[in-house]
């Protein structure tokens, strides 16, 4: 039982930790976001300098050996600073894609592209009417040829606009909601056939509706197993789901810390309000749900590998705990903050609205209980 | 003890039902909920009410009220929940109204009362100073007396929709000197197209700006702007804070938004079936539901109190924690129930102007920007925290 | 829309509330409740005195034409004393079924006897395996010549042990838990083949395990339609709840009372601990749960005679929202008075205890909550 | 960062676990979690343990500790849990015990400590007093010497088994006169056969005796009796208070009353089908238990902490909090599966002695009680408000 990070693991942390502190304040941020392109690819052409984005591929994919672990402390940094840059699509989703069932060529392919920073995913998995049920896809992929054609509507595929390509999900056969039948495949941003529609969001990302109008794709687009995709799906969500989970413990600690460090200043009726009794056991319980969030999140990176139940079960914990935990820390340091924490123009307001959006990302609450549920 | 309404109550609804389908607007559809009204929608609905002499239905009748008893006035408000009616905003009808109707002088009433009561005249609010939150005692903003003029200078917060207001009420230090900090306090009226007035957005985190900074720079006011007597206005303050309490719970809305939160959960789908038919929202829905029906005879209650001559009390406190709770919470369900949908930021997708495709169903659209806007009803109108410690004081007796 | 009560009830709750203030204070009643009867047959007799015991009948069959409004107001003051008697099973239920289905001829037998104290009842409603559903009947009743005969076991029989006659449900037909086949019998207690094991309960009242041993009784047992009287059940079941609601109202406000009382002489460092905001905030929420649970329990009551659907649904809301008051009531009364409120010496773990048990009588917040949702 | 155990402490388990498999007395069967054990019962174990030489395992060797780690306690604490032992009373092992070894002469080690360990020698503890509750420095018992004796007077309370005790420490007052209230008190150990020693008990709303009132008259103490300096009882207060931290969360017993409550909601039925498949029910469950995973791995976390030499913070108060709310929630849950059958006087039942037919199943029995005896844990050990109280100081500094 060891609870520490390697010497290099502290490296990488104290690295993101300066990057974030010096580069990405929360003014900076909100130009940033408010820009046309909405993101600065100058910050992910420094992640891959820094060797963050090929950390967690084994060395001889290119990488540099690390795992799970290292995608956390990436991912906490992350949301300390709100960072919008799309390490989760692109390393945490097309990079699992990749490690788990990629096949020598698709990992020379795309491993290279993803550690220089030069190639950006986005991972389009959700339906316009299927919630957060990975199986339920009315997206198809007809065998044609050599190849596949791909139709079908892809909703709030979060990074799609600034992404060179898609990890796109499927249906090969079956019926709508069948676990049998799902397939993963890859397609270029640009092919012909893909029409998105992007948008902002309301925590600061960019994303696209993204239609797919008879896009041909050759046979190597496919990875993994055609029609028996979704345990591999399945495996790629749940490390998204604790990547999920250590950005939101990064964004709550912030958050708590701004609330407690407003509540010294701010005065009401001559007190400073961190003195009234009722906000600072309420403060007392935001650090309660954090430092829970925080084991949670370990839990569920530790078990990233552990047997297949054990894995969704544990990532379906982690996931309820800080949704509850988010919720509940982000209301109340808006709270505490008054009306300063309506207006735009403290940073808290974006930390509660990150907090809000990523609690439904890969599944809300209620999903991930139900899921709990049935693997007890 | 009964829920009936008696015959001539139901002849009232009736003809209150028939009047609002007759003459609601058409164009402003579901109002009521919307995040994104023209500044003439907003006073449509109070224009046409003020032809028809309903617009300040609480007022004495001699200043152009209807004389509704608290059971006419909650059936009034039902009826326009009904169809989701924008209501005419509080600052004159409900706030600087009665204060000016009570403590004005005649020149005064003559002068302001018809232009609130038709709609004609838009009031705002400066009573909230940066930094002092609920202590509004606490206030800054100064008033020195010049000949037969103040002279105004200072800063106000949260100055609802000022951006569009013709009049704002104020409230300016004028005793500098004063022992108690609510002491030495006027309420002034100033007519904000006065030069020195600055009236500022503040972008709220819904990327709305329904609030903003209002800049008072040696601000010249005409001394019979001053309502009451010099130095009282902490008097009229709380008399404001105190007058309109029908509706602070908001239970008719609140019905009608459980109503909207139903069909949506019907639209949307859980493992192909309706999400309302999934028990952990199912669930949800009705505890809503339930702690509306408790807050809604809760209101009753006070009504009935009311109409039995006793004022409107501290409970009042418990309406408007246990209403902002449900108003917050069923944007919360809504937000969830459109699941994926509630993160693009649809305001600014519109700017764009582009409708190639459609983003989500209709009716996900500011699901998020209207969960983020009401976690301001907690905050403003005195904290819920405040209201928890004028219920300590004032019925506990702690 | 009035919610006052008449000139009457006004008179009645006066009389009421002087007899638990002057006859049953908390050390009174403790010693009547650890006694062997467990109860006192000379309140129950006041009671019927007084009238309270014949208010909520019409007068042409002995009563003083009350209704639900009475009900609730005996209720509420029972419940600010905790008293024992068993008012609930004797006239809201066997009241309850005479009323609405009794025969003159049973009317006219049964009503006298509870009006004049003479007769108490209780009601054998629920089974060792049926949990709340009123419909899962394991105990039959056999036609046999003129009469039926009962057999099965009815569990946790409030007020069995000190009553002349049950009011038992029993299934005549179809299968455990059909809606169809339910049918209402009334039995002396100390017929041949009842057999009682009787207890005390953690709140004060005695109850019994009632085993069936091939109990004969004559067709006029039989209260209502033969196999159809489910629907009745659920009316009494219904008014049962919202009587409990009533009782409960008037437990909370006194454990209320009590807290905030409290609050004021003990003090710890040196302060009254209700000069604590965080306490003094829960008082505050223990005083909004009490006022939404009174708003409540007037819907529940003034909608008893409503369309059965409006009336379930009602009586259910009411429940659940009781449930929860109570729950958070008790056990923040207890809280705040601390290692005190742990001890027998004080009244306020009774009350605590009471609002406990009375949250499963007739279904628990659970049960309740699913019924309101099933009739959306 | 890993989870595992390394083979070491694997191997330690086993041999744990076949020592408990061996050796845990049959008949106390779930004895951890019954509300009636005789007092032979609740020192069977720490018996077998002391003769093993485990039942004081945090003590330094040289006093008989074992020298394991915070991970082999752990392990230690997990493994007893598994079969729901009733683990030795803290009374002596984890509280009086090391402050003897730490504080106290050499004189009162060689008296004192074998009798803890061996568990032949019930001690009891004498720290709250009537109406002070977690406010222990407000402590009015006094000690006054009389030559080479302390004369007691005073009264304390929640003296919890003192009814069994042989020994008692105490915290009284020997300088009245003291700056601050919490200077001028001692720690003082009685033998509660001393005359004038009288344990009354206090009858609690679960219908059992666990506490006692604890009445001090004129009770002569030799001096030899005093631990430390005389007036710096506050000193070793705080320390017995900060010391025993492992197993203050209960995350092993809880582990074990959730399979229990399973168990439970497994044989319950809900329409027939088992209470734990109803979605509801399940959802408590899986919520209980997803609360208890993330305290557990903060209660590593923590222990972690001190294998790598950081001493128990007020990151305890936290396991406290969270522990507490957890053990409260399971006995909560356990009444509600159980349904009607909660009601029942279970404890005076079998006083009557009757047994013709059983009332409810089994596990039903007790779980009233249970669950108001558990509403202390909140309470006691210094309330959850002095906790938060705690962390708002040390953590947030505020």
């Amino acid at each position: 039982m060891d609870f520490n990070f390697t010497e290099e693991q502290e490296m990488v942390r104290d690295g993101l930790s300066r990057l974030v502190r010096e580069q990405y304040d929360w003014e900076t941020r909100r130009g940033a976001v408010e820009s046309d392109a909405g993101w600065r690819p100058e910050i992910w052409a420094q992640l891959a300098e820094l060797g963050i984005l090929g950390m967690p591929f084994s060395e001889e994919d290119g990488g540099f050996g690390g795992g799970a672990v290292d995608a956390m402390i990436v991912m906490e940094e992350f949301g300390k600073g709100l960072v919008v840059e799309p390490f989760l699509p692109t390393v945490v989703c097309a990079g699992g894609f990749l490690k788990h069932a990629g096949t020598d060529a698709q990992k020379e392919e795309h491993i290279g592209g993803i550690v220089d920073g030069s190639r950006v995913y986005a991972f389009a998995y959700a339906e316009p009417r299927g919630r957060y049920d990975l199986a339920d896809l009315q997206t198809t992929a007809k065998k044609d040829g050599d190849g596949y054609v791909l139709n079908g509507h892809k909703a709030v595929v979060v990074g799609a606009p600034w992404a060179s390509h898609l990890v796109v999900t499927a249906r090969t056969s079956g019926g709508q909601r069948d676990r049998d039948g799902v397939s993963v495949f890859v397609v270029a941003n640009d092919a012909k056939g893909v029409v998105r529609r992007d948008y902002p969001t309301v925590d600061g990302r960019r994303a696209s509706e993204v239609y797919f109008e008879n896009v041909s794709v050759p046979t190597d687009a496919l990875i993994g197993e055609e029609g028996g995709a979704l345990p591999l799906v399945e495996q790629v969500a749940d490390e998204a789901v604790a990547a999920l989970c250590a950005e939101a413990c990064g964004a709550m600690k912030v958050a708590h810390a701004m609330t407690v460090d407003y509540s010294r200043q701010r005065k009401q009726f001559g007190v400073p309000i961190g003195k009234f009794q009722v906000l600072q056991h309420r403060m007392v319980d935001m650090f309660t749900e954090y430092e829970q969030s925080v084991s949670m999140t370990y839990l569920a990176t530790l078990k990233l590998d552990a047997p297949e139940k054990e894995r969704k079960r544990t990532a379906s914990a982690a996931k309820v705990r800080i949704g509850q935990a988010a919720r509940f820390v982000g209301q109340e340091a808006i709270q505490i903050h008054g009306g300063m924490g309506m207006t735009d123009e403290l940073a808290i307001g974006s930390y509660f609205k990150r907090l809000t959006i990523l609690n439904s990302e890969f599944g809300d609450v209620d999903h991930h209980m139900k899921r709990h549920i049935k693997l007890a | 003890m009964n829920l009936e309404f008696t015959a001539e109550e139901l002849a009232f609804r009736d003809e209150v039902r028939s009047f609002i389908e007759e003459n609601y607007p058409k164009h402003l559809g579901d109002a009521g909920m919307r995040e994104d009204m023209s500044p003439e929608d907003m006073v449509a609905w109070h224009k046409i009410l003020g032809e028809k002499g309903w617009s300040v239905p609480s007022w004495p009748e001699q200043y152009g009220g209807t004389g509704w008893t608290p059971t006419q006035r909650y059936i009034w408000l039902e009826e326009n929940a009904r169809v989701n009616a924008f209501m005419p905003l509080p600052f004159g009808v409900s706030m600087v109204g009665p204060v000016i109707y009570t403590f004005g002088s005649e020149e005064q009433k003559e002068r302001h009362l018809p232009g609130i009561r038709s709609g004609d005249v838009w009031w705002c609010q400066g009573y909230s100073e940066p930094g002092a939150g609920s202590d509004l005692a606490s206030l800054k903003t100064t008033a020195v007396r010049d000949g037969d003029h103040y002279v105004i200078n200072g800063q106000k917060t949260w100055t609802t929709l000022a951006q569009y207001a013709d009049w704002g009420f104020f409230l300016c230090r004028t005793d500098p000197d004063a022992a108690k900090p609510q002491e030495g306090i006027s309420f002034i009226l100033i007519d904000m197209k006065t030069p020195g007035v600055e009236v500022r957005p503040i972008k709220l985190i819904d990327g709305g700006y329904e609030v903003n900074e209002t800049w008072l720079t040696d601000v010249r006011v005409p001394v019979e702007n001053l309502v009451g007597e010099e130095n009282k206005g902490w008097t009229y303050a709380k008399f404001l804070l105190a007058h309109e309490r029908s509706g602070i719970a908001g239970v008719a809305r609140s019905k009608r938004a459980v109503e909207k939160l139903r069909e949506i959960a019907g639209k949307e789908l859980l493992d192909g079936e309706p999400l309302i038919e999934d028990l952990d929202f199912a669930r949800k829905v009705s505890q809503l539901e339930i702690d509306l029906a408790a807050l809604e005879i809760t209101e009753l209650r006070t009504l009935a109190g009311e109409q039995a001559g006793k004022g409107p009390g501290p409970e009042s406190s418990i309406l408007k924690i246990k209403g902002t709770e449900i108003q917050q919470r069923l944007t919360e369900l809504t937000l969830e129930a459109v699941g994926n949908y509630g993160a693009p930021m649809y305001g600014q997708i519109e700017d764009a102007g582009s409708n190639q495709y459609p983003i989500g169903p209709d009716y996900a659209q500011h699901s998020a920007a209207t969960y983020f806007n009401m976690r301001k009803t907690s905050i403003y109108g005195g904290s819920n925290e405040i209201q928890r410690n004028i219920i300590t004081k004032m019925i506990l007796g702690l």
